[in-house]
């Protein structure tokens, strides 16, 4: 079927030309494409894409990209809520690195509980969890860039 | 050695800077809030960092958001454009203390020319005349007749606390500065709790004109000739050029001597701007802007010099390129389009339907629109530069005509049609400026 | 199926002729485009639009999209067939200033019959109709320029 | 007088013309085929014709819907542009009999230079330099070697009827030719029912030098210096500049005087081009071109002339703006972005899905498109051309570097890539061209 190249021009255009909506049903696939803006902004995409800063899957032009789908993907992967970062630095997992980390994938947490920390200007910033549950995944890498906005975990509320 | 610069600006001066920073061989880092992840600063850059939400408070203006993404990308130096950070000396020194190069002036020099009463008493030691008036407040009416006679009519009587015209009067004669003085002194009391008052000679249609300053590390600076400016709306800049029409090359040279005089009194490097006021063959020292300007391309089409390449070299510690006062060859003009409404003048955000960049000789666009492009409400509303040159100045008007004739902008309303009036008025036609200029021109449209 | 670009396109027809919606069904392919604006569509300002030439209302930007979207517009006004310009020049309804038009609304023409005439360089280009049926609609006033394949006449097929 | 002008052609050159009449106070209709409804030259004219389907052949090669269009418009005036029909003489023939004026050379100048081997007569008859070489057919070995021994070794021998190599042989000396001429003649006699052949001086390193020429109706012509365009492939120029580095005062004087004599000889006014072949110090006469040229900015940036403009002026039977040669100020070199694959040049239509266009000092950007545009698979490659000036050469590699660096294209894959390795390209900085450039720059490409 579509390649995802194809699949992002798509969205392009949709997007450009606010369209409702595009569903597409073929050999058992089915694409719908909502074309409601969500938030901002079309993406960016390709070979002209600047070598940024980050190397996390999430970062510049892919962010633009999920806030889009984000309605979609909290109804199908169960209202998964992001935690993101307040500011620029360098994460991490850790309070120093002969500690264990924070918190791990599958860990329970409770609101308030410091989940990592970003390192802006040599200040150690503790990131705390704005909701309760339990870590689904964390995005970037120990020791990682992070940008303002960008996730660091996601977490199904309790 | 610089190797990889921070960019701490958006918009047209973001690319402008990319730009040099390429042609010199450093590596760049963009910064951009959230409104602008689509901006071309933002593609362009070899690196880019979001520092923060829409609000410039929050990520432009963020110092500690800009240090950081200076940290995370390994930047060794920051330039600030113009605007935002540019003029904050506190931001300077920072940089500089977290062991970055400051792509500017020296912190000293952007504070003593900051400081706007600073800046004239530097310019007086420095023998760069100021307009004259009244040091400190008029204790008495008699004070303020032998000082306007010493001065010479017109003078205008100004609230030492005040603002917007409350306290303000302009008199031609000792006897209407004795009826007014009163009025004045209980008008500013009543506004402003305070009747201090304090005089200065009324320039009644006063230029604005401005010199553009060079220097390095190593004490060579130079003056790249003036810029007209006189055409402003609310001391915003529409319009500027070089050479102006009211200078010939003596006033020119004197000119740029008192410029000079005031930026080495701060030991200045970097490129700078001397502001001046001009009426009837004088001019008077109004202030020093500490950066680079929005309208440097003027000047870098009739010297040639590339200035923000030569604020690169100067902050790499590389001698000025140029050696002397180039001169000034031909005549060019720039045209600040904003996106606005050209007969309210009200900001118009949206997105960029169509666009269309003007071709042919004599034309250079800065410019960060793409057709798609959305213009943020959250910033001021420069949207492109357009940049003529002619042989001599009907040369210019008439390729600054054609070029916004050609320009297609769709979707966003922008100042093209303001532009296209101004370049058809008589008193612009024959070089007859002043900063009323626009005054007159915008009194029949308020009746419209 | 239909390629990307292709499918692209019928989004931007979709889009640009704000039809409502689209569906094709086609060999287990099933693609639906929901056309209901989500925002205000994007025109273009007027004053940067060109003096054109031509007032009739369909042509520039339709026109390049009629052959495809004919599908569409023959289900909703019942199989329309559109006779264009094929030359650039002035359109005249009849031989001579003071005779009858070939054609008026309600006649009908059978498939080779004049319809109108289309001077060019001083030469009386006679079209004729491609289809026999009845005249619903003459599209361009007597005297009017028209440009390579703009819309002359609708007809409705016999 | 001309009043409302129709641009007989597209891209980036019907938009250079709209802009060059926009300034002269002309009205301006568009043509566009089916496939350019969306360009910007439909967009920007005061009216637009469609004037048939995508097809060149049906729409801007066909003189009856092209006239026809400037019939229904009102229009008074046509401007061929470059390519299509612009060197077409009986388009050019037909217009003037339909009462339109032709903003061109007069129809009998084209023909003359159209017509190769009466151009090179028209040349001989005017005291202008040729390639050296046999008049006729040669008749035997014998007049051969007579005749090489006279112009001089290296020689090149051609079949009459010939080409693509078949029937051509260089030969260094007399020993050689002898031995060759045999075998030549039946490689043509085989591959063209033909054995004739002819005999040229070969130039192994030779120079593609041209000269710009505007001429008015009362008998005024200047030239405006030459055009160093010998960075071709397959004869498709991509890089020119002005001036030439081969080129010094005293030999551009004798270039120009022969440009001149031969653009006199047809009676030639507009502007055109007289190009050269040039080795060691001696320039041949190759062809004239009777229209403007794609590389006509190089010359603008370097004298300031606006050269469409000139044209209009003349069509319009005003005399020429420059009265005599201007001197050639700074360097300018431009840039043919072409919509190709930069390896194998294999043409890249597609939509531009990002698009942001070089800033800063020195850069002028002609090119029609926007981001959203469609290159259409029907016409020629060219979709920008980049033109930059400096103070001097190495300036303006620089700038030229810097636009390239900072040019962004997506969507289509463009000749940027490949222009840059020009740049730095080690003989390409020593200013040592030839037509032989790009022969070594793409031979090691092959492999790869």
């Amino acid at each position: 079927m579509l390649k995802l190249e194809e699949l992002c021009q798509l969205i392009r255009v949709v997007a450009e030309y606010k369209v409702g909506s595009v569903e597409i049903e073929q050999e058992g696939v089915r694409i719908r494409i909502d074309g409601s803006p969500v938030a901002a902004t079309p993406l960016l995409t390709g070979s002209l894409a600047p070598a940024s800063l980050v190397s996390a899957p999430a970062p510049p032009p892919g962010q633009v990209l999920e806030g889009r789908s984000e309605a979609t993907r909290e109804a199908d992967e169960g209202g998964l809520v992001f935690v993101t970062s307040p500011i620029v630095g360098t994460f991490y997992r850790a309070p120093n690195p002969e500690a264990a980390p924070f918190v791990e994938v599958g860990a329970l947490v409770r609101k308030g509980q410091v989940l990592c920390i970003v390192e802006a200007m040599k200040l150690m910033n503790e990131i705390e969890s704005d909701v309760a549950g339990t870590v689904v995944k964390v995005f970037p890498d120990n020791a990682q860039a992070v940008e303002f906005g960008q996730r660091l975990f996601a977490i199904r509320p309790a | 050695m610089l190797s990889k610069v921070l960019i701490a600006n958006r918009g047209e001066i973001a690319l402008r800077v990319i730009a040099a920073c390429r042609e010199a061989g450093l590596a760049t880092v963009a910064v951009h809030s959230e409104a602008d992840r689509d901006s071309l600063h933002v593609r362009l850059a070899d690196q880019a960092v979001c520092i923060g939400p829409a609000s410039a408070r929050a990520s432009y203006l963020n110092i500690a958001s800009v240090i950081a993404a200076a940290e995370i990308t390994g930047a060794d130096a920051v330039h600030p454009g113009y605007g935002f950070l540019a003029e904050n000396a506190h931001f300077a020194e920072v940089v500089q203390e977290c062991g970055l190069t400051w792509i500017g002036p020296p912190p000293g020099a952007i504070k003593q020319m900051g400081d706007k009463a600073q800046a004239r008493r530097t310019a007086v030691t420095s023998g760069v005349p100021i307009l004259p008036g009244s040091a400190n407040p008029l204790t008495s009416r008699e004070e303020a007749v032998a000082l306007a006679a010493e001065i010479g009519f017109p003078v205008i009587l100004k609230a030492s606390a005040g603002g917007g015209g409350k306290g303000m009067r302009v008199v031609a004669d000792a006897r209407a500065l004795l009826h007014a003085f009163e009025t004045a002194r209980m008008e500013a009391e009543r506004a402003f709790g305070n009747g201090d008052l304090y005089l200065e000679k009324y320039l009644d249609h006063p230029r604005h004109l401005e010199v553009q300053i060079l220097a390095d590390a190593y004490g060579r600076m130079i003056a790249l000739g003036e810029r007209e400016c006189s055409i402003q709306r609310r001391h915003q800049k529409l319009v500027e050029e070089s050479p102006s029409t009211v200078v010939d090359e003596a006033l020119r040279q004197q000119m740029c001597a008192a410029a000079v005089a005031a930026a080495r009194a701060v030991g200045f490097t970097s490129a700078g701007t001397v502001e001046f006021l001009y009426q009837d063959g004088q001019f008077y020292f109004m202030e020093m802007n500490t950066r680079i300007q929005v309208e440097h391309p003027v000047t870098e089409a009739v010297t040639g010099v590339d200035i923000v390449l030569e604020q690169l070299r100067i902050a790499a510690g590389l001698p000025l390129g140029p050696r002397r006062r180039p001169a000034l060859r031909g005549h060019a003009i720039e045209l600040r389009i904003n996106a606005e409404d050209p007969v309210t003048f009200a900001p118009s955000a949206g997105t960029v339907t169509e666009l269309g960049f003007p071709v042919g000789p004599g034309v250079r666009i800065d410019s960060h629109l793409y057709r798609g492009y959305r213009v943020p409400p959250h910033y001021d509303s420069l949207i492109a530069k357009v940049i003529v040159w002619g042989r001599d100045r009907p040369e210019a008007v008439r390729r600054a005509r054609r070029a916004l004739d050609t320009f297609l902008i769709g979707g966003v309303k922008t100042s093209i049609p303001f532009h296209r009036r101004i370049l058809e008025e008589p008193d612009f036609l024959a070089g007859r400026l002043s900063t009323r200029f626009l005054d007159r021109l915008l009194k029949p449209e308020a009746g419209t």
